[in-house]
């Protein structure tokens, strides 16, 4: 095995975990982070695809914009179970 | 063709450019323009269409780059009915609309962008020959359906829309992914260039992707058992919304089905397919009429109409799939004419169910008294709109459903003619439970208030187009053959 | 094979596994990232099969970037709405999905 | 949800899964190579990165409809806005080391926007990841307490979020006389794709910024 296509399969395991543990873990937050995570993995995949464009969109908007968004919602749900608590 | 006034890229900017301007205009702003635009594209359409009958289907290529390089677009007899039928919904109702929202003005601010956003989806997508642009104009048009069942807030409504999201999206991701496994077996995304790609041989992959992006489609439009997001979302909306959505947007995918089974994917589809899509029309049909005549509330009434009404649509496809040419025909043009008819009426019959709630302030079956007294007009136009839908002669619902028979007997596939006729005794029972009780005298207590008039004559114009195209559908049949010879 | 083939298979599971997240996950906010996961599956598989014979293809990259663009648009709305949906029923679950007494998770 | 339906939908996908994988294993050979048409088109384009020419050049059209999906999505937002409850959960007040961290940052950021836009014509770079960086200052200044959030947005603001769009409109528009729409006649394709690219950064940097700053302003 040469150690590109080794890079490749441990970041397609990564990829596929990071989706899928995003998915089903039970906490909210946790959720985001890891969906973050997985963006951050998609842009190094499609530099090693040979696409760079994609690589700086996918990490400024599919992990940076969609993150800052997703996190303002769980802020936005957390506060909101708080709220009458307080 | 180097020509400014060319009808075919205008039909898409114009109304990209109106409802930009109308964003910029401000909150509520832009009705007028949006009417004169309207107007103005219902001549573009006009114009387009005459140019088909004299010289034949045209292809277009963005760019001056032409397919595979470029985006194509092409306008054939069934791309020029549709938006024929597009331009004459739309301009009734952004009448209506302006005297609608003066009247109950909740959702007015953002309306006119999204419309015309909305109406520019639609045009894109009736002349893309393009998969991936079509993906590009089905998200544009999901993206501004779902804005518009939001506009007017609530809980019903965003829970509609949420839902109607999730349904567009999953829909259009399915489409997508279809698109790339096209691309990546035969290296691009071209109609022109795929057809006869395919007709040479199709493997798994391509297989594979004729069935998501078809059930893409049928999510999108909503052919049961993928109605589920329908009701809800048509019957929650602003009445002028649900009349757009129930006319226009889910005809534009029903559309892409019907062309990539009659052409991209031709080779591919079997009769035990197509008899499984009548076979869903048929439960659409049973299901939305039963469903509609337990309604109490008006608009969802209407709205589980569409449902059943979808269901005709469907039944084209067995009819006009590996069976002799006239019957294929024949089948196309009733199908056709069956959107046709529904757009028009259903688009007169969301209108009028608008206009008596304004008027009764309420919606409410139970509570339709007195409006029979008080807006004559517009409890008539929802009769004749009930008359297309039931497929009574002289209707262009008629004409639809008398082609969609004739090669139903002429194929043997009698069963069809049962689920038609059921269908259609159906339909007049949920018609007549409304008009019976607007018929009835106000009860004590209630209110029917006055409308403004344009909201009746306009209610009253497409009714009376549903009418007469039944009349004088036949240039409507001979624009839809331009392209179809060959 | 090649890599970028291998990366169509890679978007090929995560397609899969975004599917399976929408339709099954009840929690408004993660049928959201299903549906963004499902998207990054099927942009993989454009550009992988798109490259499977090694060239680098601007073509499907250059519609992976639109659709990127068309990924966040939606998935902005789809939040906007989520967040209606809290205010207005407190809850981040359609309805129907809601077994009704018990709170979101978080 | 029941069981045996969660199985259920676990199986079909599963299945979908591997028969996808089975296709992609057994496709024939391209019939269509578009790579060699994009550098053979590259010289007539006006630019020199193939990317940057199918998007604004040969798949242009596209483009233009997707600035308007952006637009749109925020309309959407916008429209949501307007009907959001005010309940009131005050913002975290920002720390003094974000502010001057964003104070510093964003003009920053500002010019890598820039530099990206110019970039784009040349190597990976162009109007949208030049606008992703514009609007990602725009977050920033945000959480930093530096920008106030903005439901309804005044007609400058507007007229911002439009501009891309309709210099875009413009743009394709005005190739009609000489040919087809969005048809750049060769000399001028340089100056009208970075004029439209401009224009792009600045509407999608406001639209991305706006759909955070929009949604962000519920709470106050």
């Amino acid at each position: 095995m040469t150690p590109a296509l080794a890079f490749d399969l441990l970041l397609i395991a990564a990829l596929l975990w990071s989706a899928a543990r995003a998915l089903i873990t039970a906490d909210v937050f946790r959720a985001v982070v890891l969906f973050i995570v997985f963006g951050l993995l998609m842009a190094l995949a499609w530099a090693r695809l040979g696409a760079p464009d994609i690589a700086l969109a996918e990490a400024a908007i599919g992990a940076g914009l969609t993150g800052a968004l997703l996190l303002d919602a769980v802020g936005h749900l957390r506060a909101k179970w708080r709220g009458p608590e307080r | 063709m180097t020509d400014f006034l060319d009808p075919l890229p205008w039909l898409i900017m114009l109304p990209l450019a109106w409802g930009t301007l109308a964003f910029v205009l401000g909150p509520g702003r832009g009705g007028r323009l949006a009417v004169a635009a309207i107007a103005l594209q219902g001549a573009l359409a006009l114009q387009l269409a005459g140019q088909l009958i004299d010289s034949g289907a045209r292809v277009y290529a963005v760019g001056g780059w032409g397919a595979p390089l470029g985006i194509d677009l092409m306008a054939d007899g069934l791309a020029a009915v549709m938006l024929l039928l597009t331009q004459a919904v739309a301009l009734p109702l952004a009448v209506y609309a302006r005297g609608y929202f003066a009247a109950s003005p909740k959702g007015r601010e953002l309306f006119w962008p999204f419309t015309g956003f909305l109406l520019a989806a639609l045009n894109a997508l009736f002349l893309s020959a393009d998969l991936f642009n079509i993906y590009v104009t089905l998200e544009l048009l999901g993206l501004a359906a779902v804005g518009l069942v939001a506009i007017a807030g609530g809980r019903q409504p965003v829970t509609a829309a949420m839902r109607y999201l999730f349904a567009t999206l999953l829909g259009s991701g399915a489409w997508l992914l279809g698109v790339a496994l096209i691309y990546g077996t035969y290296g691009s995304v071209s109609l022109a260039v795929l057809t006869p790609l395919i007709h040479a041989g199709a493997p798994l992959a391509v297989t594979l992707a004729a069935a998501l992006m078809l059930a893409g489609l049928l999510l999108k439009t909503a052919l049961f058992p993928f109605h589920f997001w329908l009701p809800p979302a048509h019957g929650g909306a602003p009445a002028p919304v649900s009349a757009l959505l129930s006319a226009l947007v889910i005809k534009a995918t029903f559309y892409l089905a019907l062309r990539l089974w009659l052409e991209l994917f031709a080779p591919l589809t079997t009769v035990a397919a197509a008899q499984l899509l009548g076979v869903l029309g048929a439960a659409a049909i049973l299901w939305g009429s039963v469903l509609a005549l337990t309604q109490s509330r008006l608009k969802m009434l209407v709205a589980y109409s569409t449902v059943a009404q979808v269901g005709y649509l469907f039944l084209l496809f067995p009819l006009a799939t590996l069976v002799p040419p006239g019957t294929a025909d024949s089948a196309l043009a009733g199908g056709v004419m069956q959107a046709v008819a529904h757009g028009l009426a259903k688009a007169a019959m969301f209108a009028a169910t608008g206009s008596m709630i304004v008027a009764t302030g309420r919606d409410d079956i139970s509570r339709l008294g007195g409006v029979g007294a008080r807006l004559p007009l517009t409890l008539f136009s929802f009769g004749l709109a009930g008359v297309t839908l039931m497929g009574l002669p002289p209707s262009g619902g008629f004409s639809a459903k008398w082609l969609l028979l004739g090669s139903a007997l002429e194929s043997g596939q009698w069963w069809w003619v049962v689920v038609m006729i059921v269908g259609g005794l159906l339909t007049a029972a949920y018609v007549f439970k409304v008009l019976r009780r607007a018929f009835l005298p106000r009860a004590a207590g209630d209110r029917v208030a006055r409308v403004p008039r344009t909201l009746e004559f306009s209610a009253f114009a497409l009714a009376l187009a549903s009418i007469l195209l039944g009349l004088f559908g036949a240039p409507l049949l001979e624009l839809l053959a331009v392209g179809r010879e060959a | 094979m090649s890599a970028a083939l291998l990366y169509a298979l890679a978007g090929a599971a995560l397609f899969a596994i975004g599917l399976a997240g929408l339709l099954l996950q009840p929690h408004l906010l993660r049928k959201i990232l299903a549906f963004n996961i499902l998207g990054s599956g099927v942009f993989l598989i454009l550009v992988g099969l798109g490259q499977r014979d090694g060239t680098i293809d601007p073509v499907p990259q250059a519609m992976v970037l639109t659709g990127i663009v068309v990924a966040i648009a939606a998935t902005a709305l789809a939040l906007a709405l989520a967040r209606q949906l809290l205010d207005l029923t407190g809850q981040m679950r359609l309805p129907e999905d809601r077994p009704d007494a018990e709170p979101a998770d978080d | 949800m029941k069981a045996w339906l969660t199985a259920l939908i676990a199986l079909l996908c599963s299945g979908l899964a591997l028969a996808l994988g089975a296709a992609m294993l057994a496709l024939p050979e391209f019939a269509v190579r578009l790579p060699g048409q994009v550098a053979a088109n590259l010289d007539a384009s006006g630019v020199a990165h193939p990317v940057t020419a199918v998007l604004l050049n040969f798949r242009g059209y596209d483009t233009l409809l997707e600035v308007a999906v952006l637009l749109l999505a925020l309309l959407g937002v916008f429209a949501l806005s307007r009907h959001a409850s005010d309940h009131a959960h005050p913002a975290a007040p920002a720390h003094p080391v974000l502010q001057t961290l964003a104070r510093l940052l964003a003009p920053l950021m500002v010019l890598v926007a820039g530099y990206l836009l110019w970039i784009g014509a040349y190597a990976p770079g162009g109007a949208f990841q030049a606008g992703a960086v514009l609007a990602a200052a725009g977050v920033l200044l945000r959480l930093a307490g530096l920008l106030p959030a903005w439901a309804q947005p005044g007609r400058l603001l507007r007229g911002g979020l439009a501009l891309g769009l309709l210099v875009f409109l413009a743009v394709a528009v005005a190739g009609l006389p000489q040919g087809e729409l969005l048809h750049y006649p060769p000399a001028l394709a340089s100056p009208l794709i970075l004029l439209v690219e401009a224009g792009l950064t600045l509407s999608i940097g406001l639209t991305l910024a706006g759909l955070y700053l929009a949604s962000a302003g519920w709470r106050q």
